[in-house]
């Protein structure tokens, strides 16, 4: 694991480096470098599988997480690229030229997420929605649960309890008798 | 919902282009009526002694249909059995959570399906939303879509569960009290308005073809 | 392999074909469609008897599992996660807790993990089970899928007896597993076996004997070893191409570095090796499973005490853990920014690139009445892939 | 016939009620049947008729124009047609039928004519599963047919005739008198067709409801459903009639002809529990392959030894 983010720094000079386990690390990327460190990655180094991309959202710093996640079969090492995106209008490099499945993972965060990757086949295409007009959906500042009740008639009487006081009362009725 | 007099006006399709408008049905459903009382007696009984199930494994509820199936719950003893098409089916097994999606098809495949024709919707999610109940995409009430006769509770409901619940269908049926291809007929409008609140691109027709 | 010579071309990932000409009928298979496992559309393109294009539609299922799990806390994610894949539960409860555990920095007691292992094996038949059904059954073998789903109730019995819940469990939490084995639990999970086995034999005479069967599934869906890595194919169908991939001896997690067992490869992934690959590892976690049981250590020490759960709040932090499931690599991503909610979870299920990419790939050339052979020998699982 | 125009009708009806009858319990049991090898009970004996009863209440409201409503006509009409020209009975005058000199050619164009009013019928119903499940059966129903034709040009020769009253005549000599033993090839070439004829496992794609559900009548609902339903019953007892005739020496009695249609029936319906499906060019080139050479060498043995 060690050699690999040696090579990184290097090659790369990369910073910071995140290093969770004895074979997973967590490396963040400039954004206009990664097909190239990707395909160096794939090509030389034996990081042949992808296991995913997905996002993550950082609406207080205004930044969209790109995770890609590699996976050496040789040293059984994953080693996860994070790339940060201006979250106001994310734009990405498409890599589905590099593996077959991209092309869906990208039209998913186009999806979801609301990134663009320019070039990517298919992108405009639903994926698990149909006709989405609101923000999309994964973004930390849709509100899920406001959503479902303005849009899909709750059956009233649902109760909401804090759980901690909830189960408070369930648990110790005496303390509360107490009081 | 107030049962008003079914009014005879054409539907728009608005949904449709215009050189496809004229290929499909512009005609509303109709409410039938029974048949003499004795012959709808034998034909209530006939009914409910074979029911077919739509094939459509609309979520996760559907994983108990093929236990129930196979040799240890052995549906087909009770002239239960699965049908591949809308048209030749008789009773929607809603399995489940249903997201917008999906419920786009299942309106689809219901209106395919020949009257009398019954709902069950299986598990949790069809009543209140269930586990998924602050969900973007999955509904909270199937009533307000779909004509309901009967619901199974439970996240999965059992094996048993269901039969209970067809057992109750099948008594529904000889007593004459399932009248959900009616109410739907009746109370046209107000399902397609709630239908259409949530299936955003509707480019179909609006009833039948 | 996919000969597109004669076929129209394809420009941006789209075949370009012209419906009016007569020559291409499009045929939907799919949601509404039994032989199509799940909830999902497969839109064919068909010139003759032979497909020439296909995308596969998802989003059927999608239920916004990421979303619910950000505005639910650690533990009350468990009762959801294990709906992400219905015929598995397990793998989903066991990795969104190692990832928890991971962050968390909590060891969990041994008894646990030998637990864990066990129900992660037994779920691991009850799901092979149900998929050779739907294999069987997509080639018109009803008998065998009618013995293999009844066979497979009697695996949800002994999971009823062990936690309450037939299909959905809820039985590995956080810190370790909910309860220990009740007391003759062992002996009925020995009479499943013998009849497991029993008619995993039959299943070899009926099926792998059975010469319309050979016709029918060998040289379908072929993938080579050089598509393996393009694709991301990952499990079972890997293997059957010959690479031996297995989480659970790469990677040992839980107590799978204790256990003898060997990785099973075919040399060549076609419809025929898939079934008989997965059909050998239905053997493989019986051996398991009683190597699990024989080594089981003593005491009750299965729970490791947590925090109050209700105000249980992860360091900040991001893992990835995976395990092996049925159709191969399966993975949480979890990212924890301190809170006592998940900031992202991210569920990576194998079938994903299995029907997304794969499928599409192989289905080119295929006659149409192997469609729904093909796609179930891919052990593709829809909920998994939208989430 | 001996008996009058009105009779003849009357004896007619009585013939095909009780045919159909006995064909809907014969598919009951073959489900009972099927459902023992499942380990399962399996639905009443009687299920048929209750679905058929609760198919013809149905509602419709769909229309694909007039062949479309032909089609289940023709069907039954091919079902019929091919039921009445058997003896179902040898020798009864209910259940004697309309037999008469050239009656064999007459049944084995019956047999293909409900198939082709039925492919039409189920073309104009614009569904692809339609279309497919017909391109699927009349080109399996080509190649079953050739074994057949040529088994039953067979004992043409043999027999010397093509009236089918006489072929059971010639058989009634005993055991070994049955055209099973004494032109065992042509029999087995009739009954491996036989198989493709009910459209059982192995042959069973057509109507495959894992691949195209389910094939020719998908579109078909309510009461042609229910006239499809029926046909299946009376069209059954026809074939299995028409070789209990041809090959087992007929039936004399109510009771011979229950349990020889029961036996020949349970035979396919055996092989049908324990195969998976062929695909359609395969059966073609199964049928084309060894059923026909089979066929073949019964004609040459017959003629030339």
């Amino acid at each position: 694991m060690q050699e690999i983010l040696n090579k990184l720094i290097d090659r790369y000079a990369i910073e910071p480096i995140q290093e969770n386990r004895h074979n997973q690390a967590f490396v963040t990327i400039e954004k206009n470098r990664l097909p190239d460190v990707l395909t160096w990655l794939r090509d030389y180094e034996d990081y042949t599988h992808l296991a995913f991309i997905t996002a993550v959202d950082y609406p207080e710093i205004e930044k969209i997480q790109l995770t890609y996640m590699l996976h050496n079969y040789i040293l059984h090492t994953d080693l996860g690229l994070r790339v940060l995106l201006d979250r106001t209008r994310p734009e990405m490099v498409s890599i589905h030229h590099l593996w077959k499945q991209v092309a869906t993972y990208q039209r998913e965060l186009r999806e979801m997420f609301g990134i663009d990757f320019p070039g990517s086949p298919g992108l405009q295409e639903n994926f698990a929605l149909e006709g989405w007009k609101d923000i999309p959906p994964m973004r930390r500042d849709f509100d899920t649960k406001e959503y479902s009740e303005k849009t899909y008639f709750p059956r009233p009487g649902r109760q909401t309890h804090d759980p901690k006081e909830y189960m408070k009362e369930k648990l110790y009725p005496s303390a509360k008798e107490d009081k | 919902m107030d049962n008003k007099e079914i009014n005879n006006t054409k539907l728009a399709n608005e949904g449709l282009s215009e050189q496809d408008r004229p290929l499909f049905c512009d005609a509303r459903p109709q409410s039938y009526k029974p048949l003499g009382k004795y012959v709808e007696k034998f034909l209530n009984w006939a009914r409910a002694n074979s029911l077919w199930i739509l094939g459509y494994g609309t979520g996760c509820g559907a994983i108990e249909l093929r236990p129930l199936m196979t040799a240890r719950f052995d549906m087909f003893r009770w002239g239960l059995a699965p049908r591949p098409t809308p048209r030749q089916a008789g009773v929607f097994v809603i399995g489940g959570y249903m997201s917008v999606k999906t419920l786009k098809r299942v309106i689809r495949s219901y209106e395919q399906m020949q009257g009398p024709k019954f709902v069950i919707g299986l598990g949790s999610c069809t009543i209140n939303g269930g586990m998924y109940w602050d969900s973007y995409n999955t509904i909270n009430r199937l009533d307000h879509y779909l004509p309901v006769d009967i619901y199974i509770t439970g996240c999965m409901p059992r094996p048993e569960a269901l039969i209970a619940g067809f057992n109750k269908l099948k008594e529904m049926i000889k007593a004459g009290e399932t009248d959900g291809q009616n109410e739907y007929a009746r109370n046209f409008d107000w399902y397609k308005a709630n239908q259409k609140k949530i299936v955003k691109d509707w480019n179909m027709p609006d009833y039948n073809w | 392999m996919s000969d597109r010579s004669k076929f129209p071309p394809v420009i941006d990932g789209k075949a370009q074909f012209d419906l009016d000409s007569g020559k291409y009928i499009k045929v939907w298979q799919g949601p509404q469609h039994p032989g199509v496992t799940g909830n999902m559309a497969l839109e064919l393109i068909i010139s003759g008897d032979e497909v020439i294009d296909l995308t596969t539609h998802v989003g059927y299922l999608h239920r916004g599992f990421e979303k619910l799990m950000e505005r639910r806390r650690y533990i009350q994610c468990f009762p959801i996660v294990c709906r992400i894949c219905v015929p598995e539960p397990d793998t989903n409860e066991y990795l969104l807790a190692a990832a928890a555990e991971e962050l968390a920095g909590i060891e969990i007691p041994e008894k646990a993990k030998w637990l864990r292992t066990l129900t992660l094996e037994l779920s691991r038949l009850a799901s092979f089970l149900m998929w050779i059904g739907g294999q069987s059954g997509a080639f018109g073998m009803g008998t065998v899928a009618q013995w293999a789903i009844a066979q497979r109730d009697f695996i949800l019995d002994l999971f009823e007896e062990l936690s309450g819940g037939r299909v959905y469990h809820m039985y590995i939490v956080p810190g370790g597993v909910r309860d220990d084995l009740p007391s003759g639990w062992d002996k009925h999970l020995e009479d499943v076996l013998v009849k497991t086995e029993k008619m995993l034999k039959e299943i070899e005479i009926v099926m792998f004997n059975n010469v319309i069967f050979k016709m029918r599934a060998q040289n379908l869906g072929i993938i080579t070893p050089d598509m393996v890595d393009k694709f991301g194919i990952v499990g079972p169908n890997a293997r059957a191409a010959g690479l031996a991939r297995d989480l659970r001896k790469d990677e040992p997690y839980l107590i799978y570095d204790k256990l003898d067992f060997q990785v099973i490869t075919r040399d060549f992934s076609d419809a025929y090796n898939r079934t008989y690959l997965r059909w050998q590892e239905m053997w493989q976690s019986i051996g398991l499973i009683r190597q699990i049981m024989a080594g089981m250590p003593a005491g009750n020490d299965y729970h490791y005490n947590l925090p109050n759960v209700l105000n249980w709040k992860i360091p900040h932090g991001e893992t990835y853990v995976k395990a092996e499931s049925t159709r191969g690599e399966y993975g949480f991503y979890m990212v924890s920014d301190g809170s006592g909610y998940p900031r992202r979870v991210y569920v990576r299920g194998p079938s994903y690139t299995h029907a997304m990419a794969l499928l599409p790939h192989l289905a080119v050339n295929v006659n149409i009445a192997d469609m729904a052979g093909l796609m179930v020998s891919l052990h593709t699982y829809p909920p998994e892939i939208e989430r | 016939m001996e008996h009058g125009l009105f009779i003849s009708i009357i004896y007619a009806f009585i013939s095909l009620s009780v045919a159909t009858i006995w064909g809907l319990l014969l598919g009951g049991i073959a489900l009972k049947v099927v459902a023992r090898a499942h380990g399962r009970f399996g639905p009443p004996v009687w299920q048929p008729i209750i679905d058929i009863i609760k198919n013809n209440a149905r509602r419709t409201s769909i229309s694909h124009g007039i062949m479309y409503f032909l089609g289940p006509v023709f069907r039954i009409a091919g079902g019929m047609g091919t039921f009445l020209f058997i003896p179902f009975i040898f020798g009864s005058s209910v259940f004697g039928n309309f037999s008469f000199a050239g009656d064999l050619f007459l049944v084995m164009y019956f047999i293909f004519f409900g198939q082709l009013g039925m492919a039409l019928g189920a073309g104009e119903s614009g569904h692809p599963y339609s279309a497919i499940g017909v391109a699927r059966g009349l080109s399996q129903m080509t190649a079953f047919e050739l074994p057949f034709a040529l088994s039953v040009i067979s004992l043409v020769i043999q027999y010397g005739t093509l009236n089918i009253t006489s072929i059971v005549a010639a058989q009634q000599g005993g055991l070994l008198s049955w055209t099973l033993f004494t032109n065992p090839l042509a029999t087995i070439a009739a009954l491996i067709s036989l198989q493709g004829m009910n459209m059982h496992n192995p042959f069973s794609i057509v109507i495959a409801p894992q691949e195209i559900p389910i094939g020719p009548p998908t579109e078909y609902h309510s009461n042609f459903l229910g006239l499809l339903q029926t046909n299946r019953g009376l069209f059954n007892i026809a074939k299995l009639a028409l070789f209990m005739n041809l090959y087992f020496g007929g039936a004399t009695n109510i009771a011979v002809m229950i349990l020889k249609t029961f036996l020949l029936y349970m035979l396919t319906i055996f092989i049908g529990a324990s195969f998976p499906r062929f695909r359609t060019e395969q059966s073609i080139r199964f049928f084309l392959g060894v059923p026909t050479v089979i066929g073949i060498l019964a004609v040459i043995v017959i003629a030339y030894l």
